[in-house]
């Protein structure tokens, strides 16, 4: 189990095995709450890729000078700095997306993951891994709550990227709009990962012999 | 960039550079002060775990924080694998910290199971039809005539948390491949038939009953137990007999001729070898078939 | 030697009654609201009805079988959650809501939970609730009875066109006298016909003679209890009171408030579902009084006309506190902590 | 002075890097600032120039106006003057914010130059149910207020949404959200008329 | 007819399952033959095992000692029978497993059935002449131990204790479980017995009141009895009260309720508020020992069910095979499906026929598939709807679907937070349970998971 | 009197209406993570209301005379979150030294709430909601901390009855908790628009 980490593994890692969302069941408020539809989803995702790019070079950086009383106040600033960053930059550049988003983009700072991965990969790893690592993460944390946005913002509006894709007299669901629908989703997206895993589990052990054989 | 806008950059910079300056400088101070001052000792063990563990209090593991799983592991180390941010790496670090204790001979402690019936040697007065565990089924007057033999509703299957005992045809048997020696088999079983025994050796012998009753009676419930009939203890002086039931000596246990001559001497083949590599049970041979014709 | 001879624990008896006889009780107690139902809104009552009882068998076949369960149709549980739904939707609702609707309170409001007996919620309500966020505005079309209009449309006509003759429930002119636009005695005046049943409104709830002959039923069968069902009307009944005697110009009466909407079908056959309601006897009183509360609250000052299902919804979700509250005590007391 | 040296070496790199985070974020603002600026000016503008198609530019004509609300409450909202290319004056338009059914619903209005008729309204920020009050967007509605009279206006429950006069035709399933927008209409269009009287701008 | 007892004659809870008497109560008691072996069990009572007091071989004369033991809380046992130890070996038990048993060959030849004498019981015996503490004595000695179905021995409760005097004993007669008529047929047999008994007890056990608590349901018994005990005592002292037909009625602790209006602390037993529970078949034994001089060594049996042939009530040498037992009542027919030690609601299933009766066997019960529905013997269990009957029923006033499904998930200490020890296994909560779970029985195991959770603590 | 009204309004619509974990999505790691027994689930939601309070207080002071307005807004999030943990770690600390029996009831749960978005969440909602009322301020932190509190708990009741039902295994644990909790939150629709 504990061997070395490599940079397409650590990458992997992130996108499946330790989903932040799915295994880890980390950051789940702006999970729920900017997946009404794909676009906030989107850029909160680009968001907290870049927050934990930036935060896990600088915790890699830093870390084998911190001390152990102020280790948590340095990631918290460390995050909090970068997320200062990308709501400005939304600000100015992307306003619209700044406004859906509102409070949710500068909880990005006590978002579990990002402290999670400072803590557990960059404060233990080197800059390559650590950048690998966040990369991982957060394609995988995007991914995910893409997915679920993308859900929700078909059954409730009928709609993608504000482009009709269902049939014309398709009503949509508002309740995928409101809190229900998110947590409903999210729920039944568990199970059906939980079950996806399952099988994959048994797959393994049935071919355990050849996979251990190959390597 | 002309040198006129860094200066006016630093100008509306510096005063936010500064208050953030003094605002860390200012928890600093504190916090220094405070966990110098506010040291609370704690158990090393414990503080071993809470090292180990990834510390971003995340309540993932059902706890608050890592400090509360860290002591809850540590009294309790079948709470082992809460952690999911930690990962299979983390569990791995505590096991190892809390290295699950061997025994006195400093061999690990395995469980044995002392029945051999599955469900077709043994005698069944009638169908047991309640609640399916075998607390319950030992509760209720004896459907299988044996009191004393493996009963096959798993509650030891169920209490294992590594998935290291299987039903087999009526009869719980240890995989040794996984089992982690947690005892907690042992702790589950109604009839307190599985012993926790140091494994000298990867296969260790053993008498397969807990049979009390005299060789007739046992003999009548069961085809497989022990009928008390002492050839084992004959044959070697590991075997002893008491209360109807033979009993071998795990600690002196060393594979010899004498041990041997008991496994394949024993009428019922109630001898048995188990561990990881053990032999499959002897069986009784068939008595020539013309006998019954 | 003994082959047939089964052994197992004490008691070797049982009184014969079942889940499904239970279950039995409560459809046979809901038939004169159906059948009032059939008489008020006639094709539409038939086919939601219909329409509720196959979605709900089959969603429930999908998920035992997703989950390798052996079939629990028999238990009867499915039908009468159907058949609780249906009851408590507008008549004019088109029949792929009602699908929907009907799936979701098997699918998610039952069977995620471990199926019959698990749920938190009722799951005809979590039905109702869905549809109700969903498609606000196909739940809040009333349909005038057929009794009092002769040309009832007919089913695939209101699918299609809005323009169904729609009539404002007894609620709905409640909540207009909140407001001050009319008088509550207008409300009032229509307690006649709610007696009947010759208003608009959901399928089941419009006649209150046929509930109350089938909550007769209920009790004299002992099928439930009599707690719940009056906690439930006599706490409405004391906040609808006390706010009549402050205005009654804007507060309908008391007496409309238990015969209009869902008050009666709520307290005799939702409220009253074992499932989700507390288990003893005080968790009872206490949870009837909630409902009873929160309904009113919702009717006087929220923004909603009618507020029975969150009432249920939100008293279900507080019952395993009330359970914890009212923990039973053991008739000899409880022992000593040192003992 | 031991116990300064050992509060250095312990702190030294939480004290340096919020020193240099600081001024990373101020520069970054500093740098961004006049976009952020702009930005904010322009939705509100772009809003208004929603309304006022023919409209250049904005400049607040009344600042800080005092609305009372009603019960004692008082806002203070900017009056905008918008300009054609010629300097002209087209209208006026204004922020105007009241509750509506679950949160505060914020609009902006804009009406003709003698403050007579109303050119329309957009949502600069709502939280109502979406599904439901949400609808409030949509032009089924906005669309009833465009050339409206400026005066009180009245809430109807049925009626032709088509016809424009001082009738407007709530959204079925959420008279209450229709019900506010048109409150929040009254409560402000007649106070910002009284004020643009008293500044003589009308 | 009733007494002035202060009670409601009820208690809150219980169930009325039909109650299936009518199979045996006409029925007089018969004398069973003399069965050809007999297995003396060394523990039948709660409290310390006996130690056998005879070898294999040994010759041993009825009513002669077989098994005794040192301990306060223990009894004697006694052989019923003239004849020979054949061996000691393991036997099944209805409730212990394997236990060690006196195995004894009978000499069938020198061997009349023993008989029950009720002249001995009605010609004065002088009551004044005998202290306490004899009785006492006698009772130990005579292996008495109580007959309703604890077995706890008699003695150890006829002691007085300094700390809470005894105010008043209440004999149970109630017979409040379907089928049984054994201590309904004593008492309109041989009244004179149970009242000399009942006066042995009270005075041996220093209670200055006496209440005989009989069902509503048995007007005869109460007829019988309240004659008998005017012509015999007169009414002062001992009462008699008609208490309402319900089961549990004869749990002890409802009793208490029921005639006196007074609870038993949870987790505590009658003595602590200063009652004493006998039973009537106890109280008939006490009397057989001190008057007649006899141990306990017989008893009356109740054979019933739909699934014998001769239901009746019989006077059986305990130690005989259930089996045996079974014989004197003509055998079990065909459709038999389940054979119980004691009553419907309590009794427990037995499998193994060879499992010897004990003073604690009142009844055995033989039921077919019909008694028990299909579903029950099928064990078809649904989830629990949480209607909520099984705490209206439960006499103890306890969680019963809590307690189970804790048990069932083995949250022992959730069960614990439900009081599950505090069960007295009525079984009226899987009587009433329309989802037909097994709540008696997993409450049970609990009971026993959590004996043994308890054993294994300190190490 | 009319002050008291808006605070009591203000109150009952967070705990209620607004409610931070139903309609805000904030503190879902722990409202999933502690829900699992209602002691720890009422600790976790005691130790949430008393540092809500006391950080939606502090920062709001903060807020109110130092950063709005001030070219310094631009640090309000950096200095929020070092508010928050370094108040959340003092208090700890404190607790942990000095009233040990306090810590082990809710104590161990402060470590968990800096990472919790509903303290950071909670004090940028009261930005940007605009209060300018010191006592407003407190009394919508500790609403929102008794909201978190009821909502958590009626979660820990569910639960524990769940422990005792036949959940599918694929939905064990956090997916029953959701669903859970998006039952919920249509439940507490019921509310909506009751306040204004
Ligand atoms: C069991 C039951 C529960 C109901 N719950 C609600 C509810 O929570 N909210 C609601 O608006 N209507 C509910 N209804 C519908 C109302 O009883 C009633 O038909 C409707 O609200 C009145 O119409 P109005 O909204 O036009 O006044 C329920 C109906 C039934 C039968
Ligand atoms: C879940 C839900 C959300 C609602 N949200 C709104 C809303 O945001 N705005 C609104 O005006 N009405 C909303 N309503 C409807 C109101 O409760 C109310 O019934 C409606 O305004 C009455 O309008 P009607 O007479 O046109 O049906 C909502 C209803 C439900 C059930
Ligand atoms: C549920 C239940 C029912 C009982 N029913 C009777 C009964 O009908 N008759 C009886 O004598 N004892 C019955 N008992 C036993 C009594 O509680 C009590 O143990 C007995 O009367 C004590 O007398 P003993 O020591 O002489 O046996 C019952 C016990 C329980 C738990
Ligand atoms: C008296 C009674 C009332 C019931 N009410 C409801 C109800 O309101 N909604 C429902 O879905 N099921 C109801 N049921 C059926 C059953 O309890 C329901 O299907 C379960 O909640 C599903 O687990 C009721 C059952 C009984 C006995
Ligand atoms: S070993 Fe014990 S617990 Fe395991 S199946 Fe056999 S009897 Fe049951
Ligand atoms: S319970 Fe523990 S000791 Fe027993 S088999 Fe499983 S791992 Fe081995
Ligand atoms: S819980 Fe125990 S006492 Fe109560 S009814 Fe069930 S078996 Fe009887
Ligand atoms: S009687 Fe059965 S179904 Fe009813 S609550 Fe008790 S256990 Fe559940
Ligand atoms: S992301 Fe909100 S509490 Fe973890």
């Amino acid at each position: 189990m504990a061997q070395k980490p490599t940079i397409s593994r650590t990458f992997i890692m992130g996108l499946w095995e330790e989903n932040p969302v799915f295994r880890l069941l980390l950051g789940m408020c702006p999970t729920l709450a900017v997946t009404a539809a794909v676009k906030p989803a989107l850029t909160m995702g680009l968001c907290v890729i870049f927050v934990m790019i930036c935060s896990n070079i600088v915790v890699s950086l830093m870390r084998n000078l911190l001390k152990p009383h102020l280790r948590i106040l340095m990631f918290t600033l460390t995050i909090a700095t970068f997320v200062t960053i990308a709501d400005l930059f939304l600000k100015a550049f992307v306003p619209v997306m700044s406004e859906t988003l509102g409070p949710y983009v500068p909880l990005i700072i006590v978002n579990c993951i990002i402290i999670c991965r400072a803590e557990a990969c960059a404060s233990k790893n080197g800059l390559v891994i650590s950048v690998v690592d966040a990369i991982g993460m957060g394609v995988g944390f995007t991914a995910t709550i893409c997915v679920l946005a993308a859900i929700r913002e078909i059954l409730s509006t009928g709609n993608i990227f504000d482009i009709p894709v269902m049939f014309k007299s398709f009503v949509p669901w508002a309740a995928m709009a409101m809190p229900v629908g998110a947590f409903i989703t999210l729920g039944l997206m568990l199970g059906l990962v939980n079950i996806i895993t399952k099988e994959k589990e048994k797959n393994k052990n049935s071919h355990s012999c050849s996979v251990e054989g190959s390597e | 960039m002309t040198v006129a806008d860094i200066i006016q950059l630093w100008n509306s910079a510096w005063p936010a550079g500064v208050t953030m300056l003094t605002l860390g400088s200012a928890f600093a101070i504190v916090l220094l002060i405070a966990s110098e001052k506010l040291k609370v000792e704690i158990d090393p063990k414990i503080e071993q775990i809470h090292e180990a563990l990834p510390q971003i209090d995340c309540g993932a593991c059902g706890f608050a924080g890592c400090g509360s799983y860290a002591k809850a592991v540590a009294a309790d180390p079948e709470l082992i694998g809460k952690c999911a941010p930690g990962g299979a790496e983390t569990s791995d670090k505590i096991a190892e910290i809390l290295s699950l204790q061997a025994s006195a001979g400093g061999h690990p402690q395995k469980p044995i199971i002392h029945c051999r019936a599955h469900t077709a040697d043994r005698t069944y007065y009638a169908r047991y039809g309640g609640i399916e565990t075998c607390t319950a089924a030992n509760a209720l007057a004896n459907v299988q005539a044996c009191k004393f033999g493996c009963l096959g509703y798993g509650d030891c299957v169920d209490a294992c948390k590594f998935d290291a005992l299987h039903n087999i045809d009526g009869l719980a048997t240890v995989d040794y491949e996984k089992c982690t020696g947690c005892t907690a088999c042992a702790k589950a079983c109604p009839r307190n038939l599985i012993e926790m025994v140091p494994f000298s050796h990867e296969n260790m012998m053993t008498v397969a009953c807990s049979s009390k009753e005299n060789g007739k009676t046992t003999r009548q419930m069961c085809k497989v137990g022990c009928i008390a009939c002492s050839l084992c203890t004959k044959k070697s002086e590991l075997f002893t007999m008491a209360d109807n039931i033979a009993k071998m000596d795990y600690e002196k246990f060393q594979p010899s001729d004498q041990t041997e001559e008991a496994y394949t001497k024993c009428p019922t083949c109630v001898i048995v070898y188990r561990g990881k590599s053990a032999p499959a049970p002897r069986q009784k041979e068939k008595k020539p078939a013309p006998a019954k014709a | 030697m003994l082959e047939n001879i089964a052994v197992s624990s004490s008691p070797h008896i049982s009184k014969p009654l079942s889940t499904r006889t239970v279950m039995l009780d409560v459809i046979i107690a809901l038939v004169p609201a159906m059948i009032a139902a059939v008489i008020f809104f006639r094709l539409y009552a038939v086919t939601i009805l219909l329409t509720c009882i196959v979605t709900a068998v089959i969603t429930e076949l999908i998920c035992n079988h997703i989950r390798k369960k052996p079939n629990s149709l028999g238990d009867l549980s499915a039908i009468l959650t159907a058949i609780l739904l249906a009851l408590s939707l507008p008549p004019a609702i088109p029949l792929w809501a009602v699908i929907i609707g009907t799936a979701f309170a098997i699918a998610i409001g039952k069977m995620v939970f471990g199926g019959l007996g698990a749920n938190v919620f009722n799951p005809a309500m979590v039905g109702r609730a869905f549809l109700t966020a969903s498609f606000g505005m196909l739940m809040t079309t009333w349909t005038v009875p057929a009794t009092i209009n002769p040309e009832m449309p007919t089913i695939t006509e209101s699918v299609k066109s809005t323009d169904i003759r729609t009539q404002a429930t007894p609620l709905a002119k409640s909540k207009e006298a909140l407001k001050g636009k009319i008088n509550a005695s207008v409300a009032n005046n229509l307690i006649k016909d709610a007696f009947t049943g010759q208003i608009g409104g959901c399928l089941g709830e419009t006649s209150t003679i046929a509930l109350l002959i089938g909550a007769a039923y209920l009790l004299i069968r002992k099928t439930i209890t009599i707690h719940i069902p009056l906690a439930v009307l006599i706490s409405a009944f004391i906040f609808a009171g006390v706010a009549y005697l402050i205005n009654p110009d804007a507060y309908i009466s008391p007496l409309t408030h238990l015969t209009t909407g869902g008050m009666l079908l709520c307290a005799f056959f939702i409220a009253t579902d074992p499932v989700t309601a507390p288990l003893t006897t005080k968790g009872m009183w206490i949870f009837g009084i909630g409902v009873g509360a929160i309904v009113m609250l919702i009717r006087i000052i929220g923004e909603y006309p009618e507020g029975i299902m969150y009432a249920i919804l939100l008293m279900n979700a507080v019952t395993p506190l009330i359970d914890r509250l009212c923990r039973v005590i053991p008739v000899g007391g409880i022992p000593n902590a040192k003992s | 002075m031991l116990k300064v040296k050992h509060f250095i070496e312990q702190s030294w790199l939480l004290i340096v890097a919020s020193f240099i985070f600081g001024l990373l974020v101020a520069v970054t603002y500093a740098s961004w600032k006049p976009r952020i600026d702009q930005n904010e000016k322009d939705k509100l503008n772009n809003l208004m120039r929603f309304m006022i198609t023919d409209a250049n530019s904005f400049e607040i004509a009344v600042r800080d106006a005092e609305i009372n609300t009603g019960k004692g409450k008082i806002l203070k909202t900017n009056i905008y003057k918008a300009l054609y290319t010629d300097g002209r004056t087209l209208g006026y338009a204004f922020v105007a914010v009241g509750s509506g059914f679950a949160d505060k619903i914020k609009l902006v209005i804009a009406t003709d130059i003698h403050c007579e008729k109303v050119f329309g309204f957009k949502v600069l920020a709502s939280n109502e149910t979406p599904g439901f009050g949400s609808k409030i967007t949509e032009d089924f509605y906005t669309n009833q207020f465009k050339g409206a009279p400026a005066t009180e206006l009245i809430v109807s429950k049925t009626g032709d949404p088509e016809i424009i006069d001082d009738k407007i035709i709530t959204i079925s399933g959420a008279t209450v959200s229709s019900e506010a927008v048109v409150k929040i209409f009254n409560t402000f269009i007649a106070q910002i008329k009284q004020k643009l009287e008293e500044q003589g701008l009308i | 007819m009733t007494a002035n007892a202060k009670g409601q004659f009820t208690f809150p809870g219980g169930v009325h399952p039909p109650d299936s008497k009518t199979l045996t109560e006409d029925s007089p008691i018969q004398i069973a033959p003399v069965p050809k072996q007999v297995a003396i069990m060394l523990s039948q009572h709660i409290g310390a095992p006996c130690s056998p007091t005879v070898q294999k071989g040994d010759e041993v004369q009825a009513g002669q000692v077989v098994g005794n033991a040192d301990a306060f809380v223990c009894a004697p046992v006694h052989s019923p029978v003239n004849g020979k130890v054949k061996e000691i070996a393991l036997r099944s038990h209805v409730v212990l497993g394997r236990v060690q048993a006196v195995i004894i060959d009978v000499d069938l030849e020198n061997n009349p059935p023993k008989k029950i004498n009720p002249e001995k019981y009605t010609n004065g015996f002088d009551f004044d002449a005998i202290s306490p503490l004899q009785i006492r004595d006698t009772v130990r000695n005579a292996g008495l131990v109580g007959m309703g179905g604890a077995g706890f021995p008699t003695r150890v409760k006829l002691e007085p204790n300094e700390q809470s005097p005894k105010k008043i004993m209440i004999v149970n007669a109630c017979e409040c479980e379907p089928y049984i008529t054994c201590d309904y047929r004593m008492m309109l047999e041989n009244p004179e017995q149970i009242i000399a008994g009942v006066k042995l007890a009270k005075k041996a056990s220093e209670s200055p009141r006496v209440i005989i608590a009989i069902e509503d349901n048995k007007p005869k018994a109460i007829q019988m009895m309240a004659r008998k005990l005017r012509e015999l005592h007169g009414t002062e002292n001992i009462e008699i009260a008609a208490v309402k037909t319900k089961y549990p009625q004869g749990g002890e602790r409802q009793l208490i309720t029921s005639v006196l209006n007074q609870y038993v602390p949870t987790g505590g037993i009658p003595p602590m508020i200063g009652i004493l529970v006998l039973n009537t078949a106890t109280t008939a034994a006490i009397a057989e020992a001190v008057i007649a001089d006899w141990p306990l060594t017989h008893r009356v049996v109740t054979i019933s069910g739909e699934g014998v042939s001769n239901p009746g009530n019989y006077y059986c040498s305990i130690g005989t095979s259930i089996a045996e037992v079974l014989e004197f009542a003509g055998g079990t027919n065909s459709e038999a499906v389940r054979i119980i030690s004691g009553g419907p609601m309590m009794g427990i299933a037995i499998a193994d026929l060879d499992t010897p009766i004990t003073k604690t066997s009142g009844a055995i019960t033989v039921l077919t598939k019909q008694q028990i529905g299909k579903a029950k013997f099928a064990n078809q269990q649904t989830p629990c709807i949480r209607c909520g009957r099984c705490l209206e029923i439960c006499p103890e006033q306890l969680n019963p679907t809590k307690i189970a499904h804790a048990v069932k998930h083995e949250l022992l200490d959730t069960a614990q937070t439900y009081f599950m020890t505090a069960c007295i296994e009525c079984g009226c909560c899987s009587y009433v349970c329309p989802a037909n779970i097994e709540l008696t029985g997993y409450i049970k195991t609990g009971k026993i998971l959590l004996a043994r959770q308890k054993k294994k603590m300190p190490q | 009197m009319d002050t008291f009204n808006t605070l009591l309004l203000g109150f009952i619509s967070i705990v209620l209406i607004n409610n931070l974990v139903f309609t805000k999505f904030l503190g879902i790691c722990p409202y999933l993570g502690v829900s699992g027994r209602i002691d720890m689930a009422f600790g976790m939601g005691m130790a949430v209301t008393f540092v809500v309070t006391l950080s939606g207080t502090l920062t709001w002071l903060i807020d109110y005379f130092l950063l709005q307005d001030s070219p310094l807004e631009v640090t309000r999030y950096v200095c929020f979150i070092l508010v928050i943990a370094g108040t959340v770690q003092l208090v700890e600390m404190y607790v942990r030294k000095f009233f040990p029996p306090l810590y082990e009831s809710f104590g161990i749960f402060l470590p968990l709430i800096t990472t919790n978005c509903a303290i950071l969440g909670l004090c940028l909602f009261i930005n940007l909601w605009e209060i300018d009322n010191f006592l407003e301020a407190v009394v919508l932190s500790f609403g929102a901390g008794i909201g978190f509190t009821m909502a958590i708990c009626i979660m820990a009741g569910i639960r524990e009855n769940l422990k005792l039902a036949d959940v599918p295994d694929c939905l064990k644990g956090a997916p029953i908790t959701l669903i859970t909790a998006g039952l919920l939150t249509l439940a507490f629709m019921g509310f909506a628009g009751m306040i204004k």
